[in-house]
């Protein structure tokens, strides 16, 4: 077959039935590929909210929403099998980190305190920063915050006087862990019956 | 002091002289060196051989078996390399980091780029803020000063006087002058590092211009930092100029030959580059001391200096 | 403040060829002059303020009203071949001077990661246009500061001798590597 | 396979290199291999879209007017580019996040487009299929061992094997001076054999 020549008709025709295939292909791909994408981006979560409460039932699939401005928190309520609140999980972000936003699922059983974390997302230094993976739940208690109650500890870094010792060489990003943490439990308590709540709000 | 000035790049110098001046600078970092083998102990010392061996070491290795050039080992100027690192670090630090950061400053930052008077950014610093980078944790836990300490590895750490001055505990000033401070093992001491800036300014191996103008620039910058608003930033000029790196990277890392401006007004441009990138990064960046940094930006710009402020007709540059 | 914080994490933090890889192609082919490189970044800084806001403005009026997302990429990259097409014919007219200049640069540009990465990008950070204008420009100074600098000590290597191994590309990425190791201390500076 | 279908196929594997000696597409090589799995799974991106792109334009060859072929190309590769970026959001999301806008970007990586104009607008599909094939595994495995390296001396492991102990890493590989330097490196040890064999 002869090279077409490249006169008017024929780089339209060419440019445009090019166009309306590749739009074909990619529209049938993107049906394809539609429910995938939201399967996958719900599944990651649906599983941190898992990891992180006290032994329970079921969870509230639809979360409660706490904007206070800047971020918006959600808080999953979940239940044992007599329908008793058991805990909940937060989902928590602070803009802050050492390269932007970090976000978190806080999990707080019924008195309030923390039961476990997970990092949803974290562009943080390799090696420093990137460490909160772990580090706020290691056996040791100076920079656990398992098992405390923002309550009644001071969850904040230990150079600006509480008492979670700072990722070595990393207090940027340990500062805007737990300010998330902070947050969440504040979020959390707004939606729990606890009396010693009532003072505390969301930043 | 002239005859350095109005040498064309790339900086030729014989032989002869260039392992004069190298004499000369590791003369004058005699007094800091003692400072830091008294407060420092066996710790200083390991280091500091360690660090001179193996960037002697792999020069010559280089040279011989990669480059197969003509032999430079004996200018004196790896030997200065290796110590001007050292002082760059903790005296607790391991072995293997020490001889990891010589192999850089010689392999990459020098003889990569052809050797000495090549390279464009200063060896013993890109060592230093190799490591930094890779070992954030050991390059920033300083060892307590204790006079003759002879424990090396298990040194009580202590936070440096820029860590605390962050915190608000102001160091005595004393302790800093003397060098009764935590720190990089050559670079506590003011009067010792002063000491050797009065010898490299009377043997003519260095002009004023480029110490002078960092250390006035930091100063103005921290005061106006200052006095705009004293709860933040409660560090007063002084205690900037005679903490951290700040002194021994102002007299004896920013001066090299090979890597700063040509004339005294690139010179002036280059200090105050420098003087002001420190600040900056001390004061609003993450990690604690910005000098080093700030030097290598300014090594970067040095050859733009060059192109753009050439010397005056001759007779003007000159006093 | 806020555009203020933009610009000196995109100059200095998060300079685009140094810490987020962007632009490499040009940085490493085109900075062997001092007097090229600021051609290049001209050429540079002028097609990618355009089109980011081009690209912005289909993506919030046509993109997502439509929800075609999917066509994204290939909306941006006609775009912003077009545009540059655009920009050399325009040019040509209005400033001969400035095509002069910037000309030989135009065609280069379409290949240029830095303008589909920027347009991209403040997409991804979810800035307002404004934002994205000062964002854009900012990488665009950024990208010119690398390029500047960098020419800077290439013409300085170009009288050196280094051995054969190393000469040409790995040189220039080492040089690089090192300008990107001074300016981790900016780290931390903004956020 | 015959002698010279195997030869296309090593060209692009060694010959023309596109990393090593074309030295193109160094924008993806340098930000996605901070560990060997990334660095393979932005080779194999990119070879999905040069395999397909290629396949695509030579067969589309002679129905293009000349003076409309970059742009037909630039739709035809960004087609590919979307495809590929649909499919690993929808089965590799964690992957698909790592890797970035570093995905819709293959559009203007030089190698896809350098291979359209040079190879697939002048050869058969079958042969424009191998070429694309040898190319895309020359850079996948440029950028496997690249990331290899990064990972090896930054954190002490390489596809999750354990080396050495995390300890002993230099962080700063894995960091982007670290990509610069180690680039250059290899590239240099690239040169150094070259001449070697010649």
């Amino acid at each position: 077959m002869k090279k077409l020549e490249s006169n008017f008709k024929n780089m339209v025709l060419a440019l445009s039935s090019i166009t309306l295939f590749a739009e074909l292909a990619l529209g049938s791909v993107y049906t394809l590929t539609k429910d995938p994408i939201a399967v996958s981006k719900t599944a990651k979560q649906q599983n941190a909210i898992k990891d992180v409460l006290p032994p329970f039932d079921h969870f509230d699939q639809k979360p409660i929403e706490v904007n206070d401005g800047v971020e918006v928190l959600k808080v999953y309520k979940a239940y044992d099998k007599s329908n008793d609140f058991v805990g909940a999980a937060v989902e928590t972000s602070s803009n802050n980190g050492f390269s932007g936003k970090i976000s978190l699922m806080v999990g707080f059983d019924k008195a309030g305190a923390i039961v476990n974390y997970s990092v949803l997302e974290q562009k943080e230094t390799p090696g420093l920063g990137a460490k909160m993976l772990n580090w706020f739940k290691t056996n040791n208690k100076s920079q656990s915050i398992i098992g405390k109650n923002p309550a009644t500890a001071n969850l904040s870094v230990s150079k600006d006087g509480g008492e979670i010792d700072a990722i070595t060489a990393a207090t940027i990003s340990s500062r805007a862990f737990l300010f998330a943490v902070r947050n969440a439990y504040a979020a959390y308590c707004q939606n729990s019956d606890h009396q010693q709540c009532d003072s505390i709000k969301v930043k | 002091m002239d005859k350095l000035i109005i040498s064309p790049a790339p900086h030729v110098h014989s032989g002869d002289s260039v392992s004069k001046n190298m004499r000369g600078v590791l003369i004058s970092l005699i007094p800091a060196y003692l400072v830091g083998l008294y407060f420092f102990g066996l710790g200083a010392l390991i280091v500091s051989l360690v660090s001179v061996l193996s960037c002697v070491l792999f020069e010559y290795l280089i040279q011989r078996y990669i480059l197969k050039g003509e032999k430079t080992i004996n200018d004196g100027s790896a030997v200065l390399t290796g110590l001007l690192l050292a002082f760059n670090l903790p005296s607790n630090i391991p072995v293997w980091m020490v001889i990891i950061g010589a192999m850089v400053a010689i392999g990459i930052a020098k003889m990569s780029f052809g050797g000495l008077g090549n390279n464009p950014l200063n060896p013993a610093l890109v060592g230093r803020v190799f490591l930094l980078i890779s070992f954030p944790v050991a390059m920033t836990s300083w060892p307590s000063p204790i006079p003759l300490n002879p424990n090396y590895l298990d040194a009580v750490t202590s936070a440096t006087p820029l860590a605390l001055m962050k915190f608000g505990h102001l160091p005595k000033m004393m302790d800093l002058l003397i060098g009764n401070t935590g720190g990089s093992l050559g670079e506590v001491s003011a009067i010792a590092l002063l000491i050797g800036f009065v010898y490299l300014l009377l043997k003519r191996i260095i002009t004023w211009h480029v110490p002078i103008s960092i250390l006035l620039s930091v100063f103005v910058f921290t005061g106006i930092l200052h006095f705009a608003s004293p709860e933040t930033y409660f560090a007063t000029p002084i205690y900037h100029l005679l903490s951290g790196g700040l002194l021994l990277g102002a007299i004896f890392m920013a001066t090299d030959y090979a890597t700063s401006p040509m004339t005294t007004r690139g010179m002036l441009v280059y200090g105050v580059g420098i003087g002001i990138i420190t600040v900056v990064i001390r004061i609003f960046g993450s990690y604690p001391e910005g000098v080093s940094f700030a030097i290598l930006i300014m090594n970067a710009f040095t050859p733009l200096i060059n192109t753009y402020i050439k010397p005056k007709r001759f007779g003007e540059a000159r006093k | 403040m806020t555009y203020i914080l933009i610009f000196i994490s995109a100059v200095f933090v998060n300079n685009i060829v140094l810490s987020q890889f962007l632009g490499i192609c040009p940085f490493l082919g085109v900075s062997k002059k001092i007097e090229t490189a600021l051609g290049m970044s001209g050429a540079v800084a002028f097609v990618m303020t355009i089109a980011t806001i081009f690209t912005y403005i289909i993506q919030k009026s046509v993109l997502d009203p439509f929800h075609i997302g999917y066509l994204q990429t290939i909306t941006y990259i006609l775009i912003i071949a077009a545009l540059v097409q655009l920009v050399e014919i325009i040019l040509k007219k209005i400033s001969p001077a400035l095509y002069q200049a910037l000309g030989v640069f135009l065609p280069l540009i379409t290949t240029n990661c830095t303008i589909l990465g920027v347009a991209l990008l403040v997409i991804k950070k979810d800035f307002n246009l404004l934002e994205s204008v000062v964002f854009a420009i900012s990488t665009a100074v950024g990208f010119g500061l690398a390029l500047i600098l960098f020419a800077g000590i290439r013409e300085q290597l170009s009288m050196v001798k280094v051995s054969k191994a190393m000469e040409g590309t790995p040189i220039s990425l080492l040089t690089a590597g090192l300008l990107a190791m001074a300016f981790m201390g900016f780290a931390g500076i903004v956020k | 396979m015959n002698n010279s279908k195997l030869k296309i196929i090593l060209n692009g594997l060694v010959t023309e290199n596109p990393t090593f000696v074309l030295i193109l597409g160094m924008c993806p090589t340098l930000a996605t291999t901070s560990s060997a799995i990334n660095g393979m799974s932005m080779g194999l991106a990119t070879l999905f879209v040069l395999v397909g792109s290629n396949m695509a334009i030579a067969l589309l060859k002679n129905v293009i007017p000349d003076k409309v072929r970059i742009p037909a190309y630039v739709v035809v590769i960004a087609t590919f580019v979307s495809i590929v970026e649909m499919t690993m959001q929808a089965y590799l999301p964690a992957l698909y996040e790592s890797l970035g806008i570093f995905i819709p970007l293959i559009v203007v990586n030089c190698i896809v487009l350098g291979r359209a104009e040079a190879y697939a607008a002048k050869n058969t599909v079958f042969d424009s299929f191998l070429d694309g094939l040898g190319i895309g595994l020359g850079f996948t495995f440029a950028l496997t061992l690249l990331g290899a390296i990064r990972e090896l001396l930054g954190t002490g492991k390489t596809l999750g094997m354990i080396v050495f102990p995390e300890h002993y890493g230099m962080l700063i590989f894995v960091l982007a001076p670290g990509a610069f330097i180690a680039l250059g490196y290899l590239i240099a040890v690239f040169n150094k054999l070259k001449k070697k064999t010649k």
